[in-house]
């Protein structure tokens, strides 16, 4: 059992928010500036090489990969929602790793690809995608609208979920990989958003867009019987990706809550962490709890990565995580904006826009709704027939 | 007597003040917020229909309606329901106006009300805001020195709505020592006062886009004793904080009743998983609970107008009680009502994300109209 | 508008509370000996008549009857579950004056009947009545199990539900006249419970129970065709008891923040109602916070109350009201508790009390979960088949 | 690094504390709380365990296995969920016994801790809560001063859990001014020292009635120097109460889970409206969140004890935020607990009514056991 942060972590993190800090510089033009894709590479980035090297003091005490991984997004968050340098993949790059056949891999594995599920009548409802597929000689034939797509305008190609078969319900749905310039294929527009505004969020078209047969994520075009299994293969995935959104929301909470010490402590006000509840100012008392709030959501994000580290399943954690990350988001920032009072909901401070940013950690990935419906799922022993 | 019921005249006005809303505020809401942009026949409407005027004394030269919280929380609460954001861009003139008629000396009432009995808009505001994070209207840090019978006036405000294109500013300040409501006074300000200078850039806030707020800082400026609000009685704080406080929290439970509205509309609409979303207790137990909470929180605001109206003795007891009640649900719903439109909720169309915003601009700002 | 007391609502107020600290010196007595059924009427009532008398003083700006019930029910619940002289009914009489034919009403009128709903497999779904009345003649046969009956053990006699025809769901259920000493009528045991121990509960059997046919209350035996007219009957009468019962919580919670803010006056402690949030201790927060909390509740009590009295439908108002009424007494108490630290869980104050008792605020006459789905019903415009 | 695994020792321990839990405490919890009797069978029960006592030294006949706050965690966390009343009763032994093996000199060890190496459970407590409401062991106002080589103690110790049956009675107290958890002292004083009164009735409690808690008068009680914890250098009241805040979180821990797998039990079995109530989402959200808390307090007590077991200097504030969450979460578990159940949650049969009861005891004093 342990808590601590090695020194080659503690060193990563303090990295991530320095150069977080000097992203943060950037995060208003960006926000401003929607419409623009913001660079592949920040000017400052030649001198801010990434922060994971600074894990090589220190080997032997640290984390878990996947554990790490959660420190990193949390601390990636932490700073704004620009990235220093991009990184070469996006979410379906994941897929195409986990799911892809070795042809595939080889062939778009440098590539960025986007995902692309949501449509503008299903949201978590994956099972209900419209979206069709229809084998023609040789080539997929796909028709209909998606939604939501992160990272569809900046990417090379996405991987899109359609149905092979409507009356299989999940197990007709399968990913393709289609590529920008695949004539039928239309980037309708680039989203408006509550927040993340420098993050791309596209709305896409499928309208007769043909694609060649092998495009067909995995190669396994059979549609299993009534079980669900080609759909759990693809739930799999997001055991991973639950408790990153948790920790990305995490990152947006932390921040305001970190800002705000700072704040008050340039005024000469600091928590007393001996002092008993009944002579806490109500200031002192809403850090406190802020920051117990945020410590919890932060371990539980921790406890589902290092089970999975473990190879152990994690579906039921993965969703606590999400659903903890997506509360604090939610509650984090809108707390600090009351400690700051009327400045706070200025651009005179960043809080005001971390509650933006963060407000989709308990929407996206699966919303807090669907989080418990897994976890109550998980804890009673149902399918999702017994409780939907 | 506990009693819920309106006066004929006052359910009157809070239909008028529907229709309005309904009909001059929804459309303009989400072009006006992304324009940044307080278009003028909104204001020129919402002047038309005599919602800040009608209280100026006909000896002023108004129309000399009853000076009334409890009816203005009526229409406020439509206004809010249409657009609380546009709502308060047009009625911030009430911020100026209604502390006249309630502390101005005879001398003060007549030279400047009848500016706001026109027929056409005209700005007016209050400055009360301040950067501090500990602000509190009870312990006001901008000062009012007294000193050959002029005060000089020491400060920073943020957050003024519509400072730039008012004649007057009315500047919260304190003239004595200690802490409590009773230390606030007023000062009639010119927006030209030397010494006086309006930021030139506009507040940038998180919600509220359409209304220009802008930071004033007062640095030595002068008025004469005469400019101080109420003359040498000065004012009773505590009524004017209340009815601002009053003010912002009647603008919120008309927002919070527009989000459950449109929410209820939607989860009967929205299908997922074969039906619709209504029927999930996960989401219809959401939106009962925003119900619930616009309901408790409109009778908040309501005893707290009818104790002001009255002049009770606990009147600032039910405000300070009802916009923590306020502040705490109205925010909830808001958020709950984005929550409910999953995704769609976090896209700058439907206008549930942009009455998040406005509602923590509501929650947090103590209040930028007066009732 | 106007949300004062009259004088002589404030003196019956007063009265009523003055009197209930008399009775909370029987509390605990009574809360031990919970095996005992409490007097009729304690000692003190001769010299201490109705508060009701305090009214005349001005009748002019009186409330209407409903509202001051209201009241009433808050600062009768506000001394102790304790009633100084009990009153001649229980709840079956109100359903008797509501539902009885004229020679029923002069048969009973002057017993005490208890009402008697749930059963041991039903609790919040009343169409699910186990119980059955068969006609044999001229007397209805009863068989079943009742608990949680009010006033069950002192009562003369119970209104209780059966059912004369499963099949017709809602639409079998009638209510029966059922006199104590009636063979087949067991008064199997008084429930031992978490709080209102004072208050009596019982558990009943009808055993081939045999009544009088003239023993059905209302005398009509038909049953409805599908529609649920005869159980909405019913339902009417709840409209006036979900806003009592959260009236009744109400009263706990604001004894238990009466009794706190004497608590802290004794130390020179005093809510300051002019500063802001951002200036207030925890403990000065917590108590405001929670009186806001129970004036919300309270308002909402009022509320449904006042619609009632102007003949208004209340239905959704009485869920609001009673939702809130039972949260408050949930939230409240703890809350004080927690405001007076280590000894608030002692039998030092009857705070602990007021918790245990007011628990059952949220449960009975529908949990707050049935409160909500009424709500839900009432906003969306569905039946309980579409929302359920 | 952050590190979730037990070590195999850990595992064993854990598991042997859940046996005895489920087998020894859960059908004894009700009548010894309705009869407020601890059996002597469970506290011989658990002292055969050695839960109490194995980390006595074996200089002090001990059998000197390691000083865990980890293991105690997982320890509690499982007597908890058995019954935290009789585990609080049975391992109250520990708020003497850890402190003086955690900060007693040699000579006090091993004057005092042989006393509890025996077969047969040894009584010994901890007097600390005190009357005031805002009471703070950071402020404690029970005074120890020092004249002549003695300490006179003065002060009104409450709800000291078998203070009757225990030969010494470990005081808090002050010896100095200021404010601050370094401020502590503890004194070693015979139960039957001249000035200490011990109240004839025991405490009524909302829960944990099957534990003997007193009322401890300190009246000028005069104890030599010797007394002292820690001796001259006195003691790490930080640590101290620390300690004893992560034991009641960990038993917080245990009766929350019990109340969340007996309600997943229960509504997965109780029908209403025609299937288990476990198929409601109202109803199976509230239980999943239940989970989630469990889950989230029981990493909060985790990485507190883990930080405490290595001297590391945020343990206090990990500490504080574990006591802080647990106290407002484990509260609302115990109370949905009862909301499942309906009607049959409020009936002193089914065992939710008295875990409700006992969490609020336990979400409130400071700490009936020393992790």
């Amino acid at each position: 059992m342990d808590f601590t942060y090695s020194p080659g972590e503690q060193a990563m993190i303090e990295e991530y928010k320095r150069q977080g800090k000097i992203l943060r510089q950037h995060a208003r033009y960006w926000e401003e500036h929607e419409s623009e894709v913001p660079p592949e590479e920040f000017p400052e980035s030649a001198d801010n090489p990434t922060p994971l090297l600074k894990l090589a003091i220190d080997k032997e005490g640290d984390s878990s990969g996947i554990v790490m991984g959660m420190m990193v997004t949390i601390y990636n968050s932490w700073g704004d929602t620009l990235s220093m340098k991009m990184g070469p993949g996006a979410l379906g790059n994941a897929a195409l790793a986990a799911a892809g056949t070795p042809e595939q891999k080889e062939r778009w594995g440098n590539t960025r690809l986007a995902m692309s599920i949501t449509e503008p009548g299903c949201g978590s409802d994956s099972k209900a995608v419209q979206t069709t597929a229809v084998l023609d000689g040789d080539e997929w034939v796909l028709n209909g609208d998606k939604i939501f797509v992160t990272t569809g305008v900046r990417a090379d190609g996405v991987v899109v979920w359609a149905t092979i078969d409507k009356s299989a319900g999940r197990a007709g749905i399968k990913s393709f990989i289609v590529m920008k310039g695949t004539p039928g294929f239309e980037l309708v527009r680039k989203e408006k958003k509550l927040g993340i505004r420098a993050d791309d969020t596209a709305a896409l078209r499928f309208d007769d867009c043909r694609i060649p047969r092998d495009h067909l994520l995995g190669g396994d075009e059979t549609v299993p019987k009534a079980g669900s299994g080609g759909f759990k293969g693809v739930m799999k995935t997001f055991n991973m990706t639950r408790p990153a959104v948790g920790a990305g929301g995490i990152g947006k909470a932390l921040a305001s809550h970190d800002h705000v010490t700072e704040q008050l402590a340039e005024q000469g006000f600091e928590v007393d962490w001996e002092k008993g509840r009944q002579n806490r100012s109500t200031i002192e008392q809403t850090m406190l709890e802020t920051e117990a709030d945020l410590e919890a959501a932060t371990l539980t994000v921790y406890r589902a990565a290092w089970l999975s580290g473990q190879k152990k399943p994690n579906n039921l954690e993965a969703s606590v995580a999400k659903s903890k990350g997506g509360e604090v988001a939610r509650t984090g920032p809108q707390r600090m904006i009351e400690v700051l009072g009327a400045v706070g909901i200025t651009h005179d401070h960043l809080v005001e826009k971390w509650l933006r940013d963060g407000r989709i950690s308990d929407i996206y990935e699966g919303t807090g709704q669907i989080q418990r419906l897994i976890i109550a799922r998980e804890i009673f022993g149902y399918t999702s027939a017994e409780l939907d | 007597m506990i009693d819920f019921s309106l006066t004929e005249e006052q359910e009157m006005i809070r239909d008028a003040a529907r229709n309005f809303a309904q009909n001059e505020l929804v459309d303009r809401a989400r072009d006006a917020d992304e324009e940044f942009n307080l278009p003028e026949d909104v204001t020129e409407g919402a002047w038309a229909m005599g919602f800040v005027a009608g209280a100026i004394p006909e000896a002023n030269g108004g129309v000399g309606m009853d000076r009334s919280p409890t009816t203005n929380v009526l229409v406020l609460e439509e206004l809010g329901a249409g657009c609380p954001s546009l709502a308060s861009g047009a009625m911030s003139p009430s911020l100026f106006v209604n502390p006249l008629i309630d502390f101005g000396t005879d001398e003060q009432k007549a030279e400047y009300l009848p500016a706001f009995t026109g027929e056409s808009f005209t700005a007016g505001t209050l400055a009360m805001q301040e950067p501090d994070f500990s602000f509190d209207p009870a312990n006001i840090k901008t000062s009012a020195t007294l000193s050959n019978g002029e005060y000089t006036l020491n400060g920073v405000k943020r957050l003024v709505p519509l400072a730039e294109s008012s004649d007057h500013i009315l500047v919260l300040a304190k003239t004595g020592e200690g802490i409590g409501l009773d230390t606030l006074d007023a000062f009639i300000v010119p927006r030209d006062a030397s010494g006086l200078s309006i930021s030139n850039e506009r507040e940038r806030t998180i919600g509220f886009q359409a209304v220009p707020h802008y930071t004033v800082t007062l640095d030595n400026v002068k008025v004469g004793a005469s400019q101080r609000l109420g003359g040498e009685q000065g004012i009773d704080g505590a009524r004017l904080v209340n009815s601002i406080r009053i003010g912002a929290a009647a603008l919120a439970v008309g927002c919070a009743r527009a989000a459950t509205e449109f929410a209820i509309d939607y989860a009967k609409e929205r299908h997922a998983f074969g039906k619709p979303i209504a029927q999930k207790q996960a989401i219809a137990f959401m939106i009962a609970d925003m119900h619930t909470e616009v309901d408790a929180m409109r009778w908040m605001v309501w005893k707290a107008a009818a104790l002001l109206e009255q002049n009770h003795p606990d009147a600032t007891k039910a405000t300070t009680l009802a916009q923590n009640y306020v502040q705490r649900k109205a925010m909830k719903v808001a958020d709950d009502g984005i929550q409910v439109f999953g995704g769609h909720g976090f896209i700058r169309e439907l206008p549930v994300e942009m009455w998040f915003r406005h509602m923590r601009t509501l929650t947090i700002i103590e209040g930028p109209v007066a009732a």
